[in-house]
């Protein structure tokens, strides 16, 4: 027997989704930018192909960050992802091994049973029975496991789950459908042969016992086919379009290609790229901190990928990075927020069928409206010469206990510097930045670039990790640029400033722009670890957590802020420190109004540290009288 | 609208105006404004009420234009008022009657401040003393002009040829009245009827028959201010002003407007002029103006005096038609003739606002 | 207007039945914090851009209350969304919202439409 | 023989005075003008902050009142207290005489009478009403227009008669705030699509979650605030009312139309109160209120020993406060008589 009708479904299915994935590859090939398309040139046959190959083979099959973080969810993943694998891998050798030709159409191999139904009565064809009897096994657990999940979401270690859109369930539906009938399909076919192993040879026994095997296989075996067929056919519909988009982007990441600050081809493979595992929404605070549990990144990738406005989505969000660190395919899900932010509020419209397998790439971020200059009031001035500018940007000027420390460190350290923004300055722009606002933020940028360029300075030290960043990444400046806990680690390396050791318990705060958005972590840390003993939170470095009081967010309440404030301040006072340590001006004031515990800024702790050089006593002292004048005025 | 809650304001706000022995004393700008006004006052007063009001030649100006235009020091302003004083007492009556809104309220609010500094007072009179020689007894009375005309609205009623009646429908007419900003609003209690619902004019209004109209901006200034008109730079509020109060009181068709005071009859009806040359609007019911009057030349309406007698010919917003509503006969071709000679030379096309 | 060296002038009075607040609901409904401002100017002594400018946010936030929105549409885009407003502010108003929405709500009605 | 002492005045004060010096033995002869006892709080619905019933408190200083040892007389109006060694002979305007051992005055507040406020034009203008006789169109359950409409737009004006120099009253009612906040709530409670605009000069919302109330009040009910006191009412041609204010935080006059204007009148010394004290010697403040002998540890007590001070006769109080104030009265009932 060479053919049978059933196939039919599963032939078009196939054929569809791997011409689709050509073209659909094809397409995004060709809108990469030109640099981008030769990065994944040279990345494809180059030497990270290999690599690729491994992270395939690792995360898009053994699911190896999700397993690590969590195992359940992990096998659930890997059982299905690497199970289907494995099961296509194995059947198309059967096919090839045992059946009449070899190199076999593929449906061949799939339906391998119904074609060859007399295979695997003994010896070595048993034990390939058996191999793939385990194989199909293995797939239904998973299987079991993510229909469980679907009703309740903690036996897989999850607190929330994603919600699901019609064409989701009939794919989802469909996909639930392939395995089952596999395994009915295989089980009547093997009762009625006397064939199969364990699981279809035993399931098949039973059935054929009590019905009629040989005529109930066939529906089956048209269930099986037509389940593949849908579900092909769906998938570029779904969130299922993950499974072939998630391998262009391992290849197009290893080339490196990066998100950028413009919308384009590596955005919308990264959009597609989203299973909606759904470990951001465990991974984000304004989940567990503040109830706000329709933001997430998940939630932002299915709404741009259905067409939706997802700017309130957009804009609520700490944009602290901490879903980009557990996000298992690796997607750059902050900077994709950020385009959204860019494009303000987009439109929702309906789409077609073929504006559905094919969205139009053009209108789905229209760049804001053009407008007049907004800071035409910003004059220009001579700022004094300088080695070194310190900048301590808006939010320090309402905590002054960091600029006077900032002051004092300064001139502990004996550098030239000059205090740029001593009266109030203009913002560094990355709050605009973050407003999704980039053309008035650049307008901040030149005004403030210019100064410093004035300045002749040659290094820039700012206590604000927002404007630290903003000045690393979006300044064309030729200083050397530096946040306040690395500018004071290098005075202490150079012994420019000598500090005493203050014998005082210390947790750090990792504030989000400084850590993950910077990757500065070590320097405020081993400063720290200078003047006091620092301790172990459980949320070091890409683990930190967002203090709430992000810059980034600008949907929530005061009072959600406090929540997620509240909850991190507790955490990280757990083992009572003296101090609990950050190196942010709105860390510093959002964590102190939510804990007893004293908060401060690291520049404050070392000021405190500063060892004061010793007063030459004057030979003539003014006589009791005169000095108790004195003290008095002090 | 309650008016018994208006009524029972009235009744707290009642003032003591004399019976007779008036000594008058006119106003700088009201006989350049609406000359016939004053004179028609003294004809009332003398020939209809048979009263004794006497005028000394040698009154001068109170100088309230510039004390209110903070040009006139207070101590200046309070040495002339005493001269004025000074004068009502050499010619031996103690009733003063201005004919001015400001007057009044410059002499109620000098008054006052004696009666609160008496060491004030002290010094005007050493001043006056030093500067002129005379010695003044302060009024037994102060009553403004229309007050009296207020007292005596019954009696005018009496004797009334006309009432303020549309002759056709036989329907009160819809009167407005403007109290000048200085009757009451600083001293509301020499006011009759007080500073928020003024009884003064719509005393006389109600008597003769006429039904006096409330509306929103019933409060609101002429514009004159000074300052305001004075200025041409400030022109532009003074008119804002008008245009505030004609937008208010439009919607209930007011036939006419009454005023008491000398510059709100002559901002009211100039502005109505300048307000249609300026944005072609105009007021009154028909596309017309609304013509104003002062109380003397709406009373002397009443008892049936010649309009042109009353100089109704030099108000810029016609008043012929609402001669006609009210029934009033009039010569049209005597308007403009003086002495037998027709004055009119080149006006009259834009002086009526229609 | 020559012929008289004057023109009348336009009241500063606001005239809350004649003004169209559709602004100020526009923010309100996306960011009901905007109602529990008590006008107290925390945000405007602050303020980056107030340092600069006489711009201030509490007298913006209370013209757009009343309809008058002119003058609104000229300034709002002079704040630089810094956020020192949003932390001093003792009623937690989430004034950058509320400047967001309010350029958002400007670009969405021009100038003309009521 | 049981002592007996005379509480003037049945409002909150007197009723908690009485009540709590039967408690300690005493006889008590409670006098109250009207005919039933209970003061304002008799026309009241609700009371801030907590909205609940009037009728509540009513229903406790009745029950601390009824019974053995009180004797409630109303419809008497004392004029007089003269006191003859240890006694105190207290007579009414019919003339009849009371003797005691010790008075608690507790003649309490009148409100202030809007219509001295001209401007405003209460009983010229049809819908100007107080915000006494909003709880009466509460208490019916139905806020109407004089002709039977529903009001839209209602205005409230905070400080009527009160911190005004030119009705000479120099003082804070301190209660006209909250009473506007809780009024404008109730209001969109009953008229969901009402809008309420609180004109006030400032909000003085010194009591127990009266500021939360405030901002229950902006946040949650939309009411809008103003900051500037009316001017100016006048009535339009459709029988709305025009009212003027400057918006002052705004810096410009401000005009609006609305259906209805709520006066938030003050509080101010009782007639009762001042007749009586004027004709038994009792010392008033430039307040006109009753001048006690110490503001800080003598709140309760007068110039003359034996008679005592209990509640809004001495300043504006609110119900706490005044339940407090009797119940401190009391005490130096007890010390006097105890003395004595």
């Amino acid at each position: 027997m060479q053919f049978d009708p059933f196939v039919i479904p599963f032939n078009i299915g196939l054929y569809f989704i791997l011409i689709y994935a050509v073209v659909r590859s094809v397409i995004w090939f060709n809108d990469l930018s030109r640099p981008d398309k030769l990065r994944l040139q040279r990345g494809f046959f180059g030497k990270t192909f290999g690599q690729s190959i491994k992270e395939i083979f690792l995360e898009s099959l053994i699911h190896r960050k999700i397993l690590k973080s969590n195992p359940r969810l992990g096998y659930m993943h890997m059982s299905l992802a690497f199970g289907w694998f494995l099961l296509i891998l194995f059947g198309t050798i059967e096919a090839d091994v045992f059946g009449a030709h070899h190199l076999n159409a593929p449906y061949k191999s799939i339906f391998f049973k119904f074609f060859n139904p007399e295979h695997g009565r003994a010896g070595f064809e048993a034990a390939y029975s058996f191999l793939m009897d385990l194989i199909l096994a293995f797939i239904l657990s998973g299987l079991l496991l993510a229909v469980i999940k679907r009703f309740s979401s903690k036996v897989v270690g999850m607190k929330k789950t994603t919600k699901l859109r019609v064409l989701d369930k009939v794919a989802l539906t469909s996909l639930w459908l392939i395995f089952p009938s596999r395994l009915l399909a295989e089980s009547f076919t093997s009762g009625a042969y006397g064939t199969g192993s364990f699981l279809t040879g035993s399931l098949g026994s039973v059935l054929a016992s009590f019905l009629p095997a040989q005529e109930m296989a066939y529906p089956f075996w048209w269930l099986y086919s037509l389940s593949l067929g849908t579900f092909f056919i769906l998938l570029p519909l779904t969130r299922y379009m993950h499974i072939p988009t998630e391998l262009f982007l391992i290849f197009a990441r290893n080339s490196g290609i990066k998100t950028g600050d413009q919308p384009g081809a590596f955005r919308e493979i990264q959009i597609y790229s989203c299973s909606s595992c759904g470990i951001c929404i465990d991974a984000c605070q304004l989940n567990f901190s503040a109830g706000i549990t329709n933001i997430q990144s998940a939630y932002l990738m299915k709404g741009i990928r259905n067409n939706e406005n997802v700017s309130d989505i957009a804009f609520n969000c700490l944009m602290c990075g901490r879903c980009d660190q557990k996000c298992p395919v690796g997607i750059e899900l902050t900077p994709l927020r950020m385009l959204s932010r860019r494009a303000g509020e987009t439109v929702e419209s309906e789409q077609t069928i073929l504006k559905k397998y094919f969205p139009d790439r053009k209108s789905v971020l229209p760049a804001r409206p053009a407008a007049d200059p907004s800071y035409t009031f910003l004059k220009q001035y001579e700022p004094a010469k300088t080695d070194v500018i310190y900048f301590a940007g808006c939010m320090t000027h309402l905590t002054p206990a960091i600029k006077n420390s900032m002051v004092a460190i300064l001139e502990a350290s004996g550098v030239r510097y000059n205090f740029l923004d001593e009266m109030g300055g203009v913002c560094c722009g990355r709050p605009l930045m973050l407003a999704g606002q980039d053309r008035e933020a650049r307008e901040l940028i030149n005004h403030n670039s210019q100064l410093i360029w004035k300045s002749g300075a040659h290094t820039l030290v700012t206590s604000c990790p927002i404007c630290y960043k903003v000045f690393k990444e979006s300044y064309y400046l030729d200083v050397e640029v530096l946040h306040h806990s690395q500018f004071i680690k290098n005075m202490i390396e150079d012994g420019s400033l000598k500090l005493n050791f203050l014998r005082r318990k210390v947790t750090y705060h990792a504030p989000c722009e400084l850590g993950r958005g910077s990757g500065v972590y070590d320097e405020p840390k081993d400063v720290l670890r200078y003047v006091a003993r620092l301790q172990e939170t459980g949320f070091e470095d890409k683990n930190s957590l967002c203090c709430g009081g992000s810059l980034g967010n600008i949907k929530i309440s005061s009072r959600q802020k406090s929540m997620i404030a509240h909850d991190v301040a507790a955490e990280l006072t757990k083992d009572n420190p003296d101090i609990l340590a950050t190196s942010c001006p709105l860390c510093k004031k959002t964590l102190a109004a939510a804990t007893t515990t004293k908060v401060a800024d690291i520049s404050e702790i070392v000021a405190d540290a500063i060892i004061k050089p010793a007063i030459k006593k004057k030979l003539t002292e003014p006589a009791g009288k005169v000095k108790m004048q004195a003290d008095f005025q002090n | 609208m309650k008016i018994e809650g208006k009524k029972a304001i009235w009744k707290d706000y009642q003032k003591e105006i004399a019976e007779d022995k008036f000594y008058y004393v006119r106003s700088c700008v009201r006989q350049n404004f609406f000359p016939g006004s004053e004179t028609a006052f003294l004809r009332i007063m003398r020939d209809v009420l048979k009263k004794d009001v006497f005028e000394n030649p040698c009154h001068t100006t109170c100088t309230g234009i510039g004390y209110h235009g903070d040009i006139v020091p207070v101590e200046t302003t309070m040495t002339v008022v005493a001269r004025q004083f000074a004068l009502m007492t050499e010619s031996g009556y103690e009733n003063l009657l201005p004919s001015c809104i400001t007057s009044f309220g410059l002499y109620t609010e000098i008054l006052d401040t004696w009666h609160h500094f008496p060491e004030v007072e002290e010094k005007i009179r050493k001043q006056l003393r030093k500067a002129t020689g005379r010695e003044f007894k302060v009024p037994k009375n102060l009553a403004h002009a229309s007050d009296v005309i207020y007292k005596f609205r019954k009696e005018i009623s009496a004797k009334a040829k006309y009432r303020l009646i549309n002759k056709n429908t036989g329907e009160p007419l819809k009167v407005v009245d403007h109290i000048g900003c200085h009757y009451a609003k600083m001293f509301p209690s020499k006011g009759v009827g007080g500073a928020e619902y003024p009884y003064v004019l719509a005393g006389m209004v109600e008597e003769w028959g006429g039904q006096v109209i409330d509306y929103p901006e019933r409060r609101h200034c002429c514009g004159f201010g000074f300052r305001q008109y004075l200025i041409q730079a400030n022109r532009g509020f003074s008119i804002a002003c008008s245009k505030e109060k004609f937008e208010s009181m439009k919607p209930y068709k007011p036939d006419m407007i009454i005023t008491n005071c000398p510059g709100c009859p002559m901002f009211l009806d100039r502005w109505q002029y300048v307000i249609n040359e300026m944005e072609g609007k105009t007021y009154g019911a028909d596309g017309e103006g609304i013509p104003v009057f002062t109380y003397e030349e709406v009373a002397g309406l009443v008892l049936g005096f010649d309009p042109w007698d009353l100089g109704l010919q030099m108000h810029q917003t016609d008043c012929e038609p609402l001669l006609r509503k009210i029934g009033i006969e009039y010569d049209p071709e005597a308007k403009y003739v003086l002495n037998g000679v027709n004055t009119n030379v080149n006006a009259s096309t834009y002086l009526e606002v229609r | 207007m020559d012929r008289f060296g004057f023109s009348i002038s336009k009241g500063r009075q606001i005239d809350y039945d004649a003004n169209s607040r559709h602004i100020a609901e526009f923010i309100s409904e996306r960011e009901p914090s905007f109602r529990v401002c008590i006008e107290c100017g925390c945000c405007s002594a602050t303020c980056t851009t107030g340092n600069f400018t006489s711009f201030s946010l509490r007298e913006l936030q209370i013209l757009m209350k009343r309809g008058e929105n002119e003058k609104v549409r000229e300034n709002i885009k002079k704040c630089m969304l810094c956020g020192k407003c949003t932390l001093v502010c003792p009623r937690g108003v989430n004034t950058r919202n509320v400047v967001t929405l309010a350029r958002q709500a400007f670009q969405k009605f021009p100038a003309n439409a009521v | 023989m049981n002592k007996h002492v005379v509480v003037i005045g049945g409002g909150v004060a007197g009723m908690e005075a009485a009540g709590q010096l039967r408690k300690t033995g005493f006889e008590v002869s409670l006098f109250e003008k009207e005919e039933k006892p209970g003061g304002h709080l008799n026309k009241w619905y609700k009371l801030f902050p907590d909205r609940r019933p009037s009728s509540e408190v009513k229903e406790y200083l009745d029950n601390i009142t009824s019974g053995e040892g009180i004797k409630i007389i109303t419809g008497k109006t004392i004029e007089k207290i003269v006191q003859n060694k240890n006694q105190f002979h207290i007579s009414d305007k019919e003339g009849s005489e009371y003797t005691a051992d010790a008075v608690i005055v507790a003649t309490g507040f009148d409100l202030f009478k809007s219509a001295r406020k001209e401007e405003y034009g209460y009983g010229i203008y049809d819908n100007v009403i107080t915000s006494a006789d909003l709880e009466e169109m509460f208490r019916k359950g139905s806020i109407t227009l004089v002709n039977g409409r529903t009001p839209e737009t209602i205005g409230i004006v905070h400080c009527v008669g009160s911190r005004d120099e030119k009705m000479g009253n120099l003082y804070c009612s301190k209660l006209c705030c909250v009473t506007a906040v809780k009024q404008a709530i109730e209001i969109r409670e009953h008229l969901p699509s009402a809008k309420v605009f609180c004109f006030y000069m400032d909000m003085r919302m010194g009591g127990a979650y009266y500021e939360e109330l405030y901002r229950e009040a902006q946040e949650e009910w939309g009411v809008n605030f103003i900051r500037g006191k009316v001017s100016e009412v006048s009535e339009s041609i459709n029988n709305r009312l025009v009212i003027k204010s400057e918006d002052t935080l705004a810096g410009k006059p401000l005009k609006m139309l609305v259906d209805m204007l709520v006066l938030m009148a003050g509080m101010e010394m009782s007639e009762e109160g001042l007749k009586l004290g004027d004709s038994s010697g009792l010392k008033r403040g430039d307040n006109r209120f009753f001048s006690p002998a110490d503001h800080h540890f003598g709140s309760n007590k007068s110039n003359l020993k034996g008679i005592y001070y209990a509640g809004t006769c001495t300043m504006p109080m609110n119900i706490t406060e005044t339940i407090s104030h009797a119940r401190a009265a009391v005490m130096d009932v007890i010390e006097y008589l105890k003395e004595s």
